[in-house]
């Protein structure tokens, strides 16, 4: 089993994060795991992104060129990193904020509308956990108890309350999902 | 907000002021809604390129006293103000040179 | 079975100094290696030890200086400008003799250049960016693994030679993150009451650390000393991995991150049907020339690579000295060679020759 | 560029019946800065660049950026700048002063980089009475590097390197720049300002206008300190950091002027 | 050890009818030093070593040399002994107090090792407090170096950097650490002595048992600055030293206590 | 016909500085070259010219930094300890492309070493001491009236690459006292106004100076600009000068002090029939490797004397790469071979190479 | 010199001084000679190994009252003294201790 | 002509400004000349030495293992330079501190009370020059002129009322080798 993904978008998206609580989980399944941010001054804005690779055999280069999937949460991202997804691959990104999804037709692109969603539920930080619900469901690489687990791990102590909220984000991204595959969108493969 | 205001009706006032916001420049910091002493100013629900909601101004209740000019770290608002000759406030290169041949000037 | 941790390698790295039994950190934040401290500044004081943030990198340097003069387990970190800043305090250390670990973070330069990963302080690290005639076991980890492993490896073979050591990383192996495990260490006895400067009893004579030595032929005396330390080290510390070398006809030889990269690019290479092999030295110094030149007999050519513009090449063709072709490929600016990037710079090197 | 404001007003009958009382000044470019909402960096580039105009100095006035947050203070004021090695702006400073001396050289530089690694070259140029301005932004942060401890970080204040608040028995107190340079004969004018209100920021500038004349007269270095904000680094919002000034800072490090000189 | 004195006296009745009422203390190693004739670092060497041993404390004492003539301390303190990088010494005695909080720690200085290139470390360390004690010769000259302008060179004072003597307008006044450190919280104990006659010694050597003793408390820095001499750069004979340096020196230098501890 | 001075190695250069226009002198004492700050201290008032005692290297450097950006000729001086405290600043320097003279009178190291001339600083002064990838122009002078050629030189290089030129001396010949003669000297023009800070008029736009380039891909431009620029002083400077070469069998390879000691060490070889030769590099960066293979086509031995444990060797070897042996000859911590030492070595080498 | 010592003849002293001068040591710097009140000390007019004029006493004038000793840079002169009872000025080790436990000692 | 000469003695004797003179002197000539002074912390005491080196050829290396000639005016310095002086070569030394010349036959030594000379003289810093006479009386490398005309180079415009007692100085030094040859010392050669 080999994963190779990209989670960019602006700083406060919680793009690092994301990637961070798929490589615990990964970890909690005794994968091999590589986490790679890009960083920076991000505190004074700017894009963030983390290459972060699952994998049952070692790991090589945690440096990456192409990806089996990319999660995108914002325009720049999307035209950065949509054309250096692996023909076949995937490219999830958040509909809210990104018009303009790529053209390319030989891999798979699904828009998630998380943002709106998580003010929906009332609480804007667990759009990236909306997104990561969507992906898994998209692609089954850890179960969600690793991720559950993982984010006993992410998160502090003091947050341990909102775990039930994660949860349910987790959910709801799949959902999204299926009814955006109800509502037709073909997967290449 | 509209009710806990204590400001007259704009159209008593002798001096009458505008700003302007460079809305894409503008960061939400909200410093200068605080320091508008007339609640002109408030954040807007829109976003700007940057993905910040943008300072909507309401010129009916300003007086032009930029105060929120000053405060504004990005530089991003402009004030207009009537009768301006009665208490200049704006200041101008030629001005201050004019001041600083004599003792130290305040600014505006 | 020790537990597996997921951490940042400058997190690997700080917990290693602590389960290594660092006495005392002192250093100067700057970026890609600030959480050394951060981490430190948490942990050590449950476990009594000193941790400073001091002024400046020059002040660290020096504090490292006054603390591993008394006999202490010290350590410092920093990234190129900041190291730079500590050469002359590096200088007197190794002319003093005093054992600690120096980490360098490495970001591209010059100057200020960016915080992003580099490898252009090898030449500095290597051949020794302060005065005179020094040298620094330079240790290069290439995973969040041995930037834990080399800090025990690090302590101990400064306190086996009585001499400082550098850890090569760089930014993108102190921010990422892999699997971690802190293996039981136990370390080994040594006794500096010979020199340290630990207040002196009645029963021996003053101890007292200096790099000075007024007369020249006390000075070349000392020299010569050092100089036969520096043998020892290139006879018995070499060390270094290699990957499918046995059937290689070419050669990729990088350390650190490189490293990482090139093994990507091995296997894309060879699944096309290049039989190509990886030199990783881990020590750059003393440098695995002995093995660089064993395997220049048996490959066609030699491609370094490194996230500079050729500094560490320079190793490579004095341990080949003529015997086979040697190429450089690098990126620069915290820009980095993906493995497909490189396997076609082989390619195109490979045509070019038979163009010959 | 796009504005808003009453639609009913037209630019140009503007022009006509309003009189602008406040624009940006034309030395600042127009361009978005780096810095994070609220940052006072912003805000004081800002003045400084008003004062270069109003006084008509461009031409005359050389800049030199620090390593810090303001670092990249050279995209944004229009003047010719250099960039500084970490802490040495005022050694930097003394190279293009006493080579030009009828120019006006201002260095800006935070508390790291001002207090910490470079207090030696920022001593010894004051010492030597160097005609230059020190815009000295004291946020009792390193900002830049993402929050650790500072020269001039509060005692009890949290840092990412005082996870338990500093700790003046292990870190001593505090360093007030201000008071420590006014006692060296070489400093002229020393000044401690607040930027989080329409009156701060009127004091503020006013002391900028009062340095940049006295370095016409060649006596002596002026130090404009600033209490400025961190807004990402305190975990505040610039709201809060206003009061956090007022609350907090000002008791350990006094608002007005220092050292003025009889003229 | 080859001596004279009335050779009507025979060592062995000396010690029944005389007592012995000064000799070179046990701690001062028995060589001859490389010092200059009349130059006060072996002096005040010799008044450390005094006081290290009337305290008994040579097994509890680390010293730091400096670069400067001192450089070579450690041939002649019989204690253990870390020779600085120049103007280091207090980064160099923070690492080893810090790690050995109960030994006393002490660095010997000259003005331009203390003053010029090493006074960010020397501020910073006292700014923390560090409990150690910094001896300041202060001999207003680089000696070692042969006589180049140092920060405490006298206005007008000829030195080989200042060969029309040293122009505050250029260089600005000598600067007087005593009085800028004692600014500081983190200094607990701050006196200037001077040892160019019997009682400036005795007062020396007081200042300087105080300060050992102070360090017991852990209180802070404890500095203890000496107005020196410099005859081969002053071009002076040591006698022309000591009264130059009643006329001059102490002028610039005022000598006695500048913090004193309320205890 | 211009006249003919004796003069210390130091003076000639503080003096040559001075005919060369230098605008500003930043420098802290340190032995054995605190006669170029004395020497300044005198004179360059006279012409109007800016000196200064800085209160460190650090803040030498970087007031050199500051008037170099502005657009003047500016220069510092010191001894390798000082040179140390330097690096971060020279990186910067060069990473901000300021034209500017470095001058470092080695002494012997490592730490404060001893005051007796060395060479120990090769590395540091031509494969960079500082961080990242920059190189300075390095020159080496022979003798005291190179002492001031090589300040005319060093600053005309300087503008023409926008570059920091460092001349490596040592204790020996900053000390030593020939006869120098000042030619008239002709500066050629440079325009700097496209870039030093002397105030921005409104007719153009603002100029900075920085070494600062956040986004790796302007990063890697700006690296790749500079590797530009050393590409062309590898093909435009190199600069060496050679003795008896034609005949040779053997060649000494020396720099600086050596050189000399060389040249009389090829006279008693000579007087003894050996057919020895000398290649003496004057630029250390950019290296004569050419010119090193070309004569390694022709001789049986290569023996590079320094005063050093062996670091210009490195260079000799790659300029070799195989194609014949190279030996190394050095003494350390300020003691001095004697021409009769290297020529005994010599002979032994030759022997036990026969015996081979 | 002799002429003008104002030193009541040695005999009549109450308390009687003895010098002794580590001769190879002594850099005849003159401090000494300088301090002492009973022009006991005086340069000699041969050299040391280290071509110094070394200095020469004349014990038969020494009161013993240190200054000599306290101003000597290298630590080359010791002091004798008869009737050191009365007042004590040697100071052990012990009694510095002894007196540290109080308050500060001044030094001899 | 070849001259390599070292003298040899404490910081104070005026050594290296002797070996100086003679390298003005040389330059008069219009001789090639070399003059490598040790350095060090002098000021502190400790020996200083020089050699010079004066040749119609130019010079190569300014440091040498073996002399024509060496003064040497203290113990150490005889000690330590007096076995480097080449056969047929000559060791001039100052023979009221010197109380041990070399035992060497196969060179010319020669001991020059110097010191007593000057203080008879009245200026004990001129030895140096006393000795100088000596020496180029002996070995006359370069013309007593020379020497005049250097001294005003050497000397500084205050000192220049010191010329005629350098002069005399020189003089005294030429008579005290002839008494001394008279008193019968052998030369080699
Ligand atoms: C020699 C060196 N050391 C450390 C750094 C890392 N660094 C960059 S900015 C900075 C401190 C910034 O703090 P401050 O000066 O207060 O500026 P602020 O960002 O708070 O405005 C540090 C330590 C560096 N760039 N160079
Ligand atoms: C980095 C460095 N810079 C310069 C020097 C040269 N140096 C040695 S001692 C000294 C100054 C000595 O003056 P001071 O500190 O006053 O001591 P003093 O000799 O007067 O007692 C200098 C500049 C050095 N050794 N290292
Ligand atoms: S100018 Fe004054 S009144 Fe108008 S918006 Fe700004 S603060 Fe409010
Ligand atoms: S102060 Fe300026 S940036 Fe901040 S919210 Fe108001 S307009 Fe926007
Ligand atoms: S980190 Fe702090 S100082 Fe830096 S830009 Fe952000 S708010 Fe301003
Ligand atoms: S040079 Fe000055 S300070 Fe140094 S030893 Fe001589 S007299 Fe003392
Ligand atoms: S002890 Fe007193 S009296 Fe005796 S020699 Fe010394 S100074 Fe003179
Ligand atoms: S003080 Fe000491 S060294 Fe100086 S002359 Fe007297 S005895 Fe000699
Ligand atoms: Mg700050
Ligand atoms: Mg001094």
């Amino acid at each position: 089993m080999l994963e190779e993904l990209i989670v960019a978008g602006f700083g406060g998206q919680g793009v690092l994060s994301m990637g961070m609580t798929l490589a615990y989980a990964g970890m909690v399944e005794g994968k091999e795991i590589s986490w790679m941010p890009s960083y920076g001054p991000e505190m004074r804005g700017g894009t963030a992104n983390c290459i972060t690779i699952l994998s049952s055999n070692k790991i090589s280069s945690p440096i990456l060129s192409s990806f089996d999937t990319a999660i995108v949460l914002n325009q720049p991202s999307m035209d950065k990193f949509a054309p250096r997804v692996k023909p076949g691959g995937l490219v999830l990104y958040e509909s809210g904020t990104i018009l303009q999804p790529t053209s390319r037709t030989d891999i798979d692109v699904i828009g998630i509308s998380a943002t709106a969603e998580a003010i929906k539920m009332k609480s804007p930080k667990i759009m990236n956990m909306i997104i990561l619900g969507a992906y898994l469901h998209l692609k089954p690489v850890v179960a969600i108890e690793s991720i559950l687990e993982a984010l006993k791990k992410v998160l502090p102590e003091k947050y341990h309350h909102m775990l039930p909220l994660n949860e349910q984000a987790l959910l709801r991204g799949e959902e999204l999902v299926n009814s955006e595959l109800r509502e037709g969108v073909m997967l290449v493969c | 907000m509209e009710e806990n205001t204590t400001t007259v009706a704009p159209k008593q006032r002798k001096v009458k002021g505008k700003v302007e916001i460079d809305i894409q420049k503008c960061k939400a910091c909200e410093l200068c809604t605080v320091e508008c002493k007339e609640q002109a100013l408030k954040l807007g629900d829109s976003l700007n390129i940057k993905g910040y909601r943008y300072i909507i101004a309401d010129n009916e209740r300003c007086t032009g006293c930029v105060n929120c000019a000053l405060v504004c770290p990005d530089a991003v608002i402009t004030v207009w103000r009537t009768n301006v000759k009665k208490q200049k406030v704006n200041v101008t290169p030629e001005d201050v040179r004019e001041q600083l041949k004599g003792n130290i000037v305040g600014s505006l | 079975m020790t537990e597996i941790k997921l951490m940042k390698g400058n997190e690997a790295l700080a917990e290693a100094a602590i389960q290594a039994g660092c006495d005392a950190y002192f250093g100067y934040p700057i970026t890609p290696q600030s959480e050394v401290l951060e981490y430190l500044a948490r942990e050590m004081p449950k476990h009594g030890r000193v941790v400073m943030q001091a002024e400046s990198e020059v002040a660290s340097i020096n504090m490292v200086y006054g603390a591993a003069g008394a006999g202490f387990r010290t350590m410092t970190s920093s990234s190129s400008p900041g190291i730079s800043l500590m050469q002359e305090g590096i200088s007197y250390i190794a002319g003093a003799e005093l054992p600690c670990l120096i980490v360098n973070v490495n970001r591209a330069g010059p100057g200020l250049g960016t915080i992003q990963p580099g490898q252009g302080d090898y030449f500095q690290s290597t051949k020794g960016g302060g005065h005179g005639d020094y040298r620094m076991i330079v240790l290069a980890p290439a995973s969040v693994q041995e930037m834990a492993d080399h800090v025990y490896l690090g302590f101990d073979l400064a306190d086996k030679y009585r001499n400082p050591v550098l850890m090569l990383s760089d930014g993108a192996i102190g921010q990422m993150m892999e699997k971690v495990e802190f293996r039981p260490y136990k370390r080994p006895e040594v006794d500096k009451s010979s020199w340290a400067t630990t207040g002196k009893p009645k029963t021996r004579s003053r101890n007292y650390i200096t790099s000075l030595h007024i007369l020249p032929e006390k000075m070349e005396e000392h020299n010569l000393k050092l100089e036969e330390k520096y043998r020892r080290m290139r006879e018995e510390e070499v060390r270094f991995e290699e990957m499918n070398t046995e059937d290689a006809e070419y050669l990729f030889v990088a350390y650190g991150l490189c490293a990482r990269i090139c093994q990507k690019a091995m296997d894309i290479a060879r699944s096309k049907g290049l039989r190509v092999g990886l030199l990783r030295p881990i020590t750059l110094f003393p440098y695995p020339y002995q093995r660089v030149s064993e395997l220049a007999d048996k490959v066609k050519l030699m491609l370094s690579v490194e996230l500079n513009s050729g500094q560490m090449v320079e190793d490579v063709r004095l341990g080949v000295n003529g015997k086979t072709k040697v190429e450089f490929f690098g990126r620069l600016g915290g820009m980095m060679p993906t493995p497909e990037s490189i396997v076609h710079h082989l390619e195109t090197l490979i045509l070019s020759k038979n163009g010959n | 560029m796009e504005t808003n404001g009453s639609t009913d007003v037209l630019a140009t009958d503007i022009n006509q019946e309003y009189e602008v009382v406040y624009r940006k000044p034309s030395t600042l470019v127009d361009v978005a800065m780096h810095y994070c909402p609220g940052c006072a960096h912003s805000l004081v580039h800002k003045l400084i660049m008003e004062v270069v105009e109003e006084m008509d100095i461009q031409e005359q006035t050389i800049g030199v950026a620090p390593v810090g947050c303001s670092v990249f203070a050279y995209d944004y004021m229009d003047i010719d700048m250099q960039e500084a090695a970490h802490g040495r702006a005022c050694a930097v400073a003394t190279g293009i002063k006493r080579l030009m001396p009828e120019k006006y050289v201002f260095t800006y530089q935070g508390d790291g980089d001002l207090a910490a690694i470079g207090i030696g070259e920022t001593l010894h140029a004051i010492n030597r009475g160097e005609n230059i301005l020190i815009v000295f932004m004291n946020n009792a942060v390193y900002g830049m590097t993402s929050g650790q401890m500072a020269p001039t970080t509060l005692p009890g204040m949290w840092s990412t390197t005082t996870p338990g608040g500093r700790d003046v028995s292990f870190y001593g107190q505090p360093i007030r720049v201000s008071e420590l340079i006014a006692q060296l004969p070489g400093s002229f004018y020393v000044t401690r300002q607040v930027v989080n209100s329409s009156n701060g920021v009127r004091k503020t500038k006013k002391a900028l206008q009062n340095a940049f004349r006295y370095l016409q007269m060649n006596k002596g270095t002026c130090m404009v300190e600033i209490i400025g904000n961190c807004p990402s680094n305190w975990k505040m919002t610039p709201v809060e950091c206003s009061d956090f000034i007022d609350e907090q800072m000002i008791k350990a490090f006094p608002v007005g002027d220092i050292k003025v000189p009889k003229l």
